[in-house]
């Protein structure tokens, strides 16, 4: 640092000189405010001095560029590295690739939407401190999508299901789950979107969602993704502060605004654990080297370390939201019921399914002493029979969706103890009846129907004849899904042939 | 609780029965058989009989369970319910007539066939 | 009292940060994991600039966090001459 | 693990996605660029009309009267990425900090004439709001416009705006030793002195512009186009011969990202007028207009810091116009 050689000059603490360089706004009086900024009022959100609000991270551009630039030249080095040597020749099995197609098909267009997001709420808030904070997750979301992209698209180059990423997000089935998730947070006001992803997505949830994917890619030799995981993750812990600052500054500003926040935590708290399903599956079954199960992961990250940060959110009236009774009964059944479902409709989704072998079936027996060998051990023979029969199953039906999550209705009544029974809630409204998976759905459809009454689901729009035709060959067509290549079991695939030459197994 | 929206909303009905050329939707699920992942999604005609979905629609997809064959909907051991309703079916009268309307679940329980392993598979 | 965690990429960069958070930070439990390492403590964490300044022979600004950082909890509290995590509870 | 792996076997299957070869070409490599930006966007199957704006899809064509074929027409000249974008930024801020500490280290600042201090605290100063106005619109264009190419060049045209206004912050703190008051006498500046007003007003005026590509032309491409060469051009040059070279080394920054910037700005209007008569001649309505209003917004302000405020305003209106028609336009 070097010292002016004037000694009179005053320093400047980091706090005040940030709030010097990033305090740029002012009233306007040509225009009036409200019409300057249109949107933060609506959603009933009550705001007596923005100026309350406390600057997480406190980094100016130059400062932004600087360090952001070191992070990126190391990162594409590795990039580039193991592009050059061919790296992904070093993983365990080809199988673990699929998790890595379920990455970029389903999470990568939603690191997208969150940059445009921030960029919303950034322009939106009235206050110059929410608004720095959230422009500078905006680019950050940008990055993350671009790096996700770089380092996958070496994967393209020899693997099938990547290809048509962008394609599937607005159309495949399954994608329409994390798609309609993102969508929602959207499509609301920029306070709920900033308890949605700000505080419920990036400070909750986050740690189950990346932390699995790197220590996956970790245990199974994937170099390339650990970096731009573990790279992305610097930023992350950026916007988890931002995503605690805004909700603390919400409930300090108006007691009004604690049982509207203490809503939206609930809402999208469920909502990003249903979205996390795919990430409980990927964990328990397409990882060939497992560091940890979804059950251990839920307990380590959101029952442990969410418990501190609602301890520190109590004083304010708030509560650690009513679903997480149903996620903990849930955790020992969820990652085998997605993974069965997929299993089941796998002609329709471009990436590979399998049965797991014998030494998986014994780590999640292990894992999950009280429902795999019971419950889940039973399928898998059932259709490993019909494996060794020639007969792969293939479900040929449509399955029904619930209204709101959109997932397939699958949940078991699990809080109840009738782990094997299907959940089915139903309400109507303007005269049509609506379906869901849990309470909890049902009640998010409730508080806004006329939202959720648009959601594109897509067995549905198979059936209203939107998407290319009635037969499965004429939907996996619209979807440019290539029948053979990009779907199926792993058995008898493409990656699976190329794999087996590249380990001189063929 | 009503939606809070910045100016007037506008009711879009993405799955009213007018879209689906004659059809209506209707869910299929089998209680306690969890290898079938779900209830199924089928567009049919409101004027389908209660039998030609016994007897067409609900082998194509049942035909997948081992204990499907064993099924017995002559003797009046399954028990029917309409949008979770307990409901008896006219097999002869049609979907309509039976009061199976767009978008309603069918669910059917076997209290006798207990799934595979015995426990609701 | 909650424990603060962060979580710091396995590099070098890091042994430093590490090295100065054992020094200043007796109650901290240092982990390491897959590619990174975990520092968990309860209550508060604090990173002096000085300490790692003088792990590293140079000067140290607390932002150089940024380029190996994983994951945290807790509230964050930054200046010139530290870093620290602490929760209210 | 060691493997010993025919190279035969390990040819790639294809050299990009799908969707960027349909673009650039079957069995074309692709750049980063390319790949970092190509239909990246969400198209089809929007769930939900947003709360606040009803009318629209999340993403919506119906945005702008501007009418595209193909949105990913607007391709970044400079390329830029994420990841291309800042590290060229942290090479120009690292630049920009020696000469930062260049000023400080050798006094620079000492011989300045405290005439030429005090025009720079009350008629550039300001200009803080002025960038932090333009990082605002700019966000909007982010967030409303339409494919990722044009809207992830809004996003780092706004992190840059927000940069030029801490730089400028800064080198009022520089001025005044760390005292603070002379930002909030900026601010007043801004506020109420009668030189900043109609610019004040003309940006508050697009603060409320439903069109995104007219707000695209009226920030970016007109006002910008005034105020930039006016303070960072004209204006330095003549600080220069009154002992106020040290601004123009400080702004150094702001210069040379002008320079860049324009390359950019120029294919916006180029692809957008080329398209199809209609959109050159909104274009050219909404450029008339645009010029007619930071004519006359920045003019007092030109009469307060030029020697030649007239025939500089006109020199600077005739280069837009110029370089406006070169790109497509008839003004």
């Amino acid at each position: 640092m070097t010292m002016g050689t004037k000694t009179r000059k005053k320093r400047l603490s980091m706090k005040d000189k940030y709030k010097y360089m990033t305090r740029l706004g002012w009233e306007t009086t040509y225009q009036d405010m409200d019409d300057v900024f249109p949107e933060d009022t609506f959603e009933g959100i009550k705001i007596h001095d923005w100026e309350a609000w406390e600057d997480p991270f406190r980094m100016t551009m130059d400062a932004y560029w600087k360090y952001q630039g070191e992070k990126d030249k190391k990162l594409y080095a590795i990039i580039d590295a193991f592009a050059q040597n061919n790296g992904q020749k070093n993983i365990t099995d080809a199988r673990y690739v699929s998790a890595l197609k379920l990455f970029l098909t389903g999470v990568s267009p939603l690191e997208y939407q969150a940059h445009r997001g921030f960029a919303h709420v950034a322009r939106q808030f009235r206050g110059d401190g929410p608004r720095v904070a959230c422009q500078m997750q905006a680019i950050d979301e940008l990055r993350h999508v671009q790096t996700q992209i770089h380092t996958l698209s070496h994967y393209n180059k020899y693997f099938n299901g990547f290809s048509e990423w962008s394609h599937w997000h607005d159309r495949v089935w399954y994608l329409s789950v994390p798609k309609s998730f993102f969508d929602d947070a959207r499509s609301a006001g920029p306070f709920e979107f900033m308890i949605a992803i700000g505080f419920s997505f990036e400070y909750v949830l986050t740690n189950l969602l990346f932390v699995p994917f790197m220590s996956g890619a970790a245990y199974n030799g994937d170099m390339a993704t650990v970096t731009f995981g573990f790279s992305a993750q610097s930023d992350e812990a950026r916007h988890m502060t931002l995503g605690l600052q805004a909700i603390k500054f919400m409930l300090e500003q108006d007691p009004d605004n604690v049982p509207v926040v203490q809503k939206w935590i609930d809402k999208w708290t469920w909502r990003g654990y249903k979205v996390l399903g795919l990430v409980a599956m990927m964990m328990d079954y397409m990882l060939p080297e497992s560091p940890q199960s979804w059950k251990e992961a839920w307990e380590l990250y959101f029952e442990e370390n969410t418990v501190a940060l609602f301890k520190d959110l109590e004083r304010y009236g708030i509560k650690i939201p009513d679903c997480a009774g149903t996620v903990s009964a849930e955790k020992e059944h969820l990652s085998h019921q997605i993974w069965m479902t997929f299993y089941t409709h796998n002609a329709a989704a471009p990436f590979h399914t399998w049965l797991p072998d014998e030494k998986k079936m014994d780590w999640l027996s292990e894992k999950y002493p009280n429902t795999f060998d019971k419950y889940y051990r039973p399928v898998y023979e059932q259709w490993a029979k019909l494996e060794k029969e020639g007969k792969r199953y293939y479900s040929e039906m449509l399955p029904q969706l619930c209204q709101t999550c959109q997932i397939p209705m699958l949940y078991t009544d699990c809080e109840n103890e009738d782990p094997m029974q299907v959940v089915h809630k139903m309400t109507t409204f303007n005269g049509e009846r609506f379906h869901f998976c849990s309470d909890h759905c049902k009640n998010i459809f409730e508080e806004e129907p006329e939202k959720y009454v648009q959601s594109w689901l897509p067995v549905h729009q198979i059936f209203q004849g939107n998407c290319g035709g009635a037969t499965l060959p004429d939907v996996l067509k619209w979807y440019k899904v290539e029948p053979g290549v990009d779907n199926f079991d792993y058995v008898g695939s493409q990656d699976e042939k190329m794999w087996k030459e590249w380990k001189g197994e063929a | 609780m009503a939606l809070v929206a910045k100016a007037d909303y506008p009711t879009i009905m993405m799955d009213s029965v007018d879209k689906f050329h004659g059809n209506q939707l209707v869910y299929i699920g089998w209680d306690r058989h969890k290898l079938i992942n779900s209830a199924m999604a089928f567009p049919l005609p409101p004027q389908m009989p209660f039998g030609a979905l016994i007897a067409e629609v609900m082998p194509a997809c049942y035909k997948d369970h081992p204990e499907f064959e064993k099924v017995n909907f002559e003797d009046g051991s399954v028990v029917w319910r309409l949008n979770n309703e307990e409901f008896t079916p006219d097999f002869e009268k049609s979907l309509i007539e039976n009061g199976v309307d767009h978008k309603s679940l069918i669910r059917f329980e076997t209290p006798h066939l207990t799934g595979i392993n015995g426990v609701g598979i | 009292m909650s424990k603060v965690f962060l979580a710091l990429q396995a590099v070098e960069e890091t042994r430093a940060i590490i090295e100065a958070i054992k020094e200043d930070n007796e109650h901290a439990v240092v982990e390491q994991q897959p590619a990174m390492t975990r520092v968990t403590a309860e209550g508060k964490l604090v990173v002096n600039a000085q300490t790692v300044s003088r792990y590293v022979g140079r000067d140290w600004d607390p932002q150089e966090i940024q380029l190996v950082l994983i994951s945290l909890a807790g509230n964050v509290d930054e200046d010139y001459d530290h870093f620290t995590l602490y929760w209210e509870n | 693990m060691s493997l010993d792996i025919k190279s035969v076997n390990i040819k790639p299957k294809r050299e990009t996605f799908g969707h960027v070869a349909r673009r650039i070409g079957e069995g074309k490599m692709a750049s980063r660029y390319e790949e970092a930006v190509l239909d990246v966007q969400a198209t089809a199957n929007f769930h939900y009309r947003p709360l606040a704006n009803p009318e629209f899809e999340l993403y919506d064509v119906k945005k702008t009267a501007i009418v595209m074929e193909d949105w990913y027409k607007f391709m970044d000249p400079r390329q830029y990425h994420y990841s291309s974008y800042v590290i060229a930024r942290a090479k120009q801020q690292e630049v920009a900090e020696q000469n930062f500490v260049f000023v400080e280290k050798r006094n620079m600042l000492e011989t300045m004439p405290e005439e030429v201090k005090d025009l720079i605290l009350n008629y550039v100063l300001p200009l803080r709001h002025y960038e932090w106005g333009a990082n605002m619109n700019n966000l909007h264009l982010c967030a409303e416009g339409y494919g990722a190419a044009i809207t992830s060049a809004f996003m780092f045209h706004a992190e840059d705006r927000l940069g030029i206004a801490q730089y400028l912050t800064r080198i009022g703190l520089l001025l005044s030793e760390n005292d603070a008051v002379i930002l909030s006498n900026a601010k007043q500046m801004w506020m109420d002195n009668g030189a900043w007003q109609p610019l004040r007003k003309a940006m508050e005026d697009t603060f409320v512009l439903k069109d995104w590509f007219e707000l695209h032309i009226a920030q970016n491409v007109v006002l910008d186009a005034f105020i930039h060469p006016l303070y960072f051009n004209i204006l330095e040059q003549e600080l220069n011969s009154k002992g106020g070279s040290a601004q123009a080394m400080m702004t150094e920054f702001i210069t040379s990202w002008n320079e860049e910037c324009a390359r950019w700005i120029d294919m916006t209007v180029k692809v957008a007028s080329s398209e199809s008569e209609e959109n050159k001649e909104l274009l050219n309505t909404w450029c008339k207009k645009y010029i007619d209003i930071a004519y006359l917004a920045v003019m007092p302000l030109a009469q307060k810091v030029l020697d030649n405020p007239e025939e500089s305003m006109d020199e600077i209106k005739d280069a837009l116009v110029t370089r406006l028609n070169k790109n497509g336009l008839n003004l």
